[in-house]
């Protein structure tokens, strides 16, 4: 067992555990007091898939009513609260937890050959304050729902008079959540390495779990703070962002983005380390510039705190300012591009497999360098003026939101499905939903960079007819969008009851976390492990090796 | 070229000294763009189709890169990067740096409308700014509510409007035209109907119709009534000053917000349904009578407890007052056709109450 | 592997427990007469050296406690690196932010503020751009 | 004590307060330590955020932020420094105690260093009902007359009232701490063998010290 390399269970017959993490206990006391990574990972997975859905219902309700330049399906107020609370579920209920809770929570300890997180309390506290969160954030909706818009900008979000309370109290807890998680996995990567595990043996998905962690700790204090002050102003009428009494609104978007840019990178830096690793699985090759891929996440980590101006720059911040993010902002840039050289370098000579993943991984690679590229383009002074706030900015971000952070929560819910059920879903449906995903995703959101560029802002309810064609063809594809979406949770649900038996390693992978059954123990693995091998290597010992430099 | 990749893009006239700046780097930086993605996405086919998986178990070289390739790595997106900036940061000064001679005008954004008063004196507006081509223009504006944003695609130029201070932006219009004001930062209900309208006319066009509407200020001012003499401002400004001193303002809202009276924001030949159950259009003749006889025709959900304005109000005060709420349109006054084919000139839009 | 290194920075630095009371009295005292100083100076009108003086006192004392009372000289380089990393990102958000402040145009700041009352923008006859008081 | 720190292989197998899934106590207070100390590095950025708004205020209201300093009572920030700083000092000393085994002298220092917290807060009611008194409250509820004529005056008490109150609401999980670590001591939880809840708790209560500590001159001495 010591050795990850050596035992390629290619031939031997699949066989799922007799006993495992999910069947070790029984009983729903079992489940929600559990202290087992595992199973908290499974309860993330299964929350934030029902969050997934929510704000997807919200994303094809806002398509459906601007299918038509007037009132189509909903009233402006409906209209306001729908692409408000679309954000709010996807980005602060979804995008920020899902890879970190799910596969972070999942992976990441069994990466490391431990037994568990540090400390698995304080990990099934961060899945209740999560859930809590979820309801204070649902109630808000339920009690008439708030128009505010994600971003809470005052002075309008402590003026409206929706039920915006709820809603900022629910981001609060969901940020002690987020910076619990966080905390959880920096002492784990810290101190339950196992034996031979040194910091350039850890796989990419664990380095990209870390570099989230520090940007969690560091950041998601000050947006607690932000809303905090949001809702005493709301309630209390304390006047810290309010003009007439002497307060500065452009205060409220330095706190806010000061959090809200590096959370960004919170939301796709897991998902960059999960097509980190599946790549090399998929190429069976070693990732090629490991430690420039592994570097540059830490990178981004400490540059993206240095980038939050430049969501600011016709917000009436100083030019100076200005110069001074942008230009930030094109070093942020350059540690993605390195990302993107080393992921298709990794392809190059490997032995690819034909398959979802890989699917996923092309769609990938394109959305993060058109998506990464115009997120450049917009961080240039003079173009923003333009673009900023418009749906130039809404493709943009989500290119980078759903073309990155959810091809990369499919990419690791494919390659580890097996890893946490032991079972295997059908390949040639996933490779039919993986394409719809892929082109249903260009067909939404290329249109939108039309829009921006002609000039149509964001968050509008009604617009100019000229807008028209573009947000006909947005809405098209969005609806391919969710087919993809369909066809991915029947062929999922079928796996996961009557699915085949994985095996082991089905990918042949030699990550770490395929050294124990599938599914694991709920002791994670029957022996200690010890590393002696550089990670992400496809080689097999004592084989004539050819090392090439390019 | 610029005709080509203008269009391709979809973006809107270039009618500012702006425009042109900013689509240059434009073009540059998407052309960039599409290359760096395009030439990924072929290299992952080519990789794909070359180093295929061809049996079970194959093994793979080592490939690690060399510091020339990690150097080119880093330098080629780095120098890309930074030629954006340098280019964009110099137009972006040149943008923030209006002209010593500006003609200056003040801009306040409310809920849902953008008002414009000219700094030399001149007439207000509500949703329709009248400037010359070819003269630089700076707006100085500011919010009575909330965060707006000051828009006009064809112009290129974008700035957030605060309450509470004042931020700037300037242009110079190239072709004379109307171009359509957006509102860019959400501002509530009806951020997506906060429009305008920028009528650029030519330089001796607009000399002339400043001195007209100067001359019109002061003709009114003769006939304005005994305390015309301090009175400035066109008509509609009249009415507005009668409607504050009067006390109509007390009960009727300008921004469509119900209050004691029906708000006069969009009134103005707006299908009221009365409390007798007939409905009535609010023209004119319906507006004044209702300043005379206030409890003759209530509209339905108010309650008849206006006091009558007979006698206290004179002709040109009911007829100021009534042009008042005929200038009160959440979007642009103006119903004349555009001659640019800029945009579709605003509908009544009635879906509102 | 991590035990070995762990062992190493938290407990290498032996006989933690061997100094006595004595510095916590030592520094408890110099923390007492730092206070005594930034009242006193508090009184007094420097002018402009008033927040320089007084944060840099603040700055020793809490240097004192950190150093002394918390352990940070017994503590592990992480987490010393750490609690430094907060206060740098501390500073980082400051001068983020004041970067705008500093260079923004006079008459973006809040204290130059328009009128905002009545239902009309009130501009009087002729007005250049906003006054500049102060 | 000093086996577990000489000879860590040895006694760490069968330490009591050992989890299942580390290794060795060693391993366990280290992440324990790395953990409280990341809190502390969140707790900063936590303030950090209203510092920030100290200073943007400070930045635009000079004059005003120095008069309405003027309006604390000096003498009374002064002893709720000279306060904290010495429960800094005892619970500094209750930590040491544990740590040699003087159990009966670790109570004390903490029921001193409460009593301390305790006093704290007194004063800050004390403080607080003055200003409630007087109407010299943030934002909206601002009617303090004499103040009026500095623009923004409300913003100086919106900003004071936030910092401390936020510090007080630390002064009070402080004190729970406190005593839920008390607790542990009299039971005999805590001991010379296995102190680092002692210290975690200790560090919390400096952290609460540390933050006073700027606060007091920026807003009482500016």
């Amino acid at each position: 067992m010591s050795q990850p390399s050596q035992q390629p269970s290619a031939d031997s017959p699949a066989v799922y555990p007799a006993v495992n993490y999910l069947n070790a206990d029984r009983g729903v006391k079992s489940w929600f007091l559990t202290l087992d990574h595992k199973r908290i990972a499974v309860m993330y997975l299964a929350s934030v898939l029902v969050m997934f859905l929510v704000g997807g219902i919200f994303a094809m309700a806002i398509r459906l009513e601007l299918l038509t330049p007037e009132p189509t399906i909903m009233g402006a107020n409906t209209y306001n609260r729908m692409f408000t609370l679309h954000g709010v579920v996807m980005i602060f209920l979804f995008m920020i937890p899902a890879i970190p809770g799910v596969f972070g929570n999942f992976c990441m300890p069994l990466m490391l050959g431990a037994k568990d997180v540090a400390f698995p309390k304080l990990n099934l506290l961060s899945l209740y304050l999560y859930w809590t969160g979820a309801i204070l954030a649902i109630s808000a909706m339920a009690m008439g729902g708030l128009d505010t818009g994600w971003t809470f900008y005052a002075p309008y979000s402590t003026t409206t008079p929706t039920t915006v309370f709820p809603a900022l109290l629910g981001v609060f807890i969901l940020g002690f959540s987020s910076i619990l998680t966080g905390l959880n996995f920096i002492v784990t990567i810290h101190t339950l390495r196992a034996p031979g595990l040194t910091w350039m043996r850890m796989q990419l998905f664990v380095w990209a779990i870390y570099a989230t962690s520090i940007i969690q700790v560091l950041a998601t204090p000050v947006i607690g703070l932000t809303v905090m002050l949001a809702g005493i102003e709301k309630v209390g009428g304390f006047g810290l962002f309010d003009a007439t009494k002497g307060g500065d609104p452009v205060l409220f978007q330095h706190f806010f983005w000061f959090y809200s840019h590096p959370a960004v990178y919170i939301m796709v830096l897991p998902s960059m380390g999960v097509v980190s690793d599946a790549i090399a699985a998929v190429a069976r090759k070693n990732v090629f510039g490991y430690k420039m891929i592994a570097y540059s996440s830490l990178g981004i980590a400490f540059v993206g705190f240095f980038a939050w101006g430049h969501h600011m720059f016709v917000s009436g911040q100083s030019p100076f300012d200005n110069g001074a993010f942008a230009v930030i902002s094109m070093f942020v840039g350059v540690f993605t591009a390195i990302k993107v050289f080393n992921w298709v370098g990794t392809l190059y000579r490997g032995a690819i497999a034909v398959n979802t993943m890989f699917v996923y991984v092309c769609g990938f690679l394109f959305f993060v360098v058109f998506g990464g590229m115009t997120g450049i383009a917009v961080a240039t002074v003079s173009l923003d003026v333009h673009w900023h706030d418009t749906y130039f900015v809404v493709a943009h971000f989500h290119f980078i939101m759903v073309g990155a952070v959810i091809m990369g929560f499919l990419i690791a819910i494919h390659y580890w499905f097996p890893k946490m059920f032991g079972k295997k879903f059908h390949e040639g449906w996933g490779m039919v939903a993986a394409s719809f995903i892929v082109l249903g995703f260009i067909a939404t959101f290329v249109p939108q960079f039309f829009l921006g560029n002609a000039g149509m802002p964001r968050r509008y309810y009604m617009y100019p007819e000229r807008f028209q064609a573009w947000n006909v063809a947005s809405t098209a594809g969005s609806s391919l969008l969710a087919f993809g979406f369909v066809i991915i949770a029947i062929y999922l649900i079928y796996a996961l009851l009557r699915g085949e038996i994985a095996g082991d390693n089905p990918w042949q992978s030699r990550g770490i976390e395929w050294l124990t059954t599938s599914p694991p123990d709920k002791h994670n693995f029957p022996k200690p492990i010890v590393v002696t091998q550089d990670p992400h290597s496809y080689q097999k010992p004592g084989e004539e090796v050819e090392h090439v430099v390019i | 070229m610029n005709e080509l990749m203008h269009k391709l893009l979809f973006l809107p006239p270039q009618a500012s000294t702006l425009a042109p700046k900013i689509d240059n780097l434009h073009y540059f930086v998407i052309t960039v763009t599409m290359a760096a993605s395009v030439l990924t996405g072929l290299l992952t086919f080519f990789f794909f189709f070359k180093y295929r998986a061809r049996r079970e178990g194959q093994s793979t070289p080592i490939v690690l890169p060399s510091v020339k390739f990690e150097i080119a790595v880093i330098g080629v997106p780095l120098f890309f990067f930074l030629l954006w900036f340098v280019q964009g940061f110099q137009d972006y000064i040149w943008y923030t740096t209006p002209p010593k001679n500006t003609m200056d005008v003040y801009v306040m954004g409310k809920k849902w409308m953008w008002k414009f008063a000219y700094a030399g004196g001149g007439p207000n507006a509500i949703g329709t700014l009248h400037v010359p081509a070819d003269r630089p223009v700076r707006l100085l504006m500011t919010s009575r509510d909330v965060l707006h944003s000051f828009y006009v695609p064809d112009f290129r130029i974008k700035q957030d409007v605060l309450p509470g201070r004042y931020t700037e932006t300037w242009f110079e219009a190239t072709k004379p035209g109307r171009y359509q004001i957006l509102c860019a930062e959400y501002c509530g209900t009806w951020h997506s109907q906060m429009w305008g309208e920028v009528v650029v006319m030519p330089g001796a066009e607009f000399d002339a119709w400043m001195v007209e509407q100067k001359a019109g200020l002061a003709e009114r001012v003769d006939t304005g009534g005994d305390d015309g003499g301090n009175m400035r401002g066109t008509i509609v400004e009249y009415g507005k000053k009668i409607a504050m001193t009067e006390g109509c303002l007390r009960c009727h809202s300008l921004d469509g917000q119900p209050h004691i009276g029906p708000t006069w924001l969009d009134l103005y030949q707006r299908r009221e349904t009365l409390e007798s159950g007939e409905s009535v259009i609010a023209d004119e003749a319906y507006l004044t009578d209702s300043m005379i006889d206030p409890r003759a025709k209530v509209v339905k959900g108010f309650k008849p407890v206006m006091p009558t304005y007979k006698g206290r109000l004179a002709a040109p005060e009911a007829a100021a007052l009534v042009e008042f709420i005929k200038s009160l349109r959440s979007t642009s006054l103006e119903n004349l056709p555009s001659k640019e084919a800029t945009y579709e000139p605003a509908k009544p839009t009635t879906q509102r109450r | 592997m991590a035990e070995a290194t762990i062992t190493d920075s938290a407990h290498g630095k032996g006989g933690e427990h061997h100094h006595s009371t004595k510095s916590y009295f030592v520094v408890w005292a110099i923390l007492l007469t730092c206070t005594g100083l930034t009242v006193w100076t508090g009184y007094k009108d420097l002018g402009a050296w008033n927040l320089p003086l007084a944060l840099s006192i603040a700055t020793v004392k809490a240097s004192l406690v950190v150093w002394y009372f918390m352990h940070m000289r017994e503590a592990a380089g992480t987490n010393r690196i750490v609690f430094v990393t907060s206060f740098v990102f501390l500073l980082v958000m400051i001068f983020g932010v004041f970067g705008d402040l500093w260079t923004r145009s006079e008459m973006s700041l809040p204290y130059h503020t328009p009128t905002t009352e009545g239902p009309e923008i009130q501009v009087p006859e002729g007005a250049a751009a906003p006054a500049h008081h102060e | 004590m000093s086996s577990s720190d000489g000879h860590p292989s040895h006694t760490a197998h069968h330490h009591p307060n050992l989890a299942g899934h580390f290794d060795t106590i060693q391993q366990q207070d280290y992440a324990a330590r790395l953990g409280m100390w990341l809190f502390l590095g969140t707790e900063v950025l936590l303030f950090a955020g209203l510092f920030l708004g100290y200073t943007v205020y400070r930045h635009f209201y000079h004059e005003t932020f120095h008069h309405c300093s003027r309006a604390l009572d000096i003498k009374l920030g002064t002893i709720n420094t000279l306060v904290l700083i010495t429960s800094s000092l005892s619970v500094a000393l209750a930590y040491w105690c544990v740590k040699v085994g003087k159990r009966t002298w670790a109570i004390g220092a903490l029921v001193f260093t409460i009593l301390c917290a305790a006093g704290f807060l007194c004063i800050k009611y004390l403080e607080y009902s003055h200003k409630f008194h007087v109407g010299e409250l943030p934002g909206k509820w601002f009617r303090a007359e004499e103040l009026m004529q500095f623009p923004a005056a409300n913003m100086y008490f919106t900003i004071y009232f936030l910092t401390t109150g936020l510090h007080a609401f630390h002064v009070i999980v402080g004190m729970s701490v406190l005593i839920w670590v008390m607790k542990g001591i009299i039971k005999g939880r805590y001991n010379p063998d296995y102190y680092v809840p002692v210290e975690l708790g200790a560090l919390y209560w400096h952290l609460v010290d540390l933050v006073w500590i700027f606060l007091f001159p920026l807003l009482y001495l500016i």
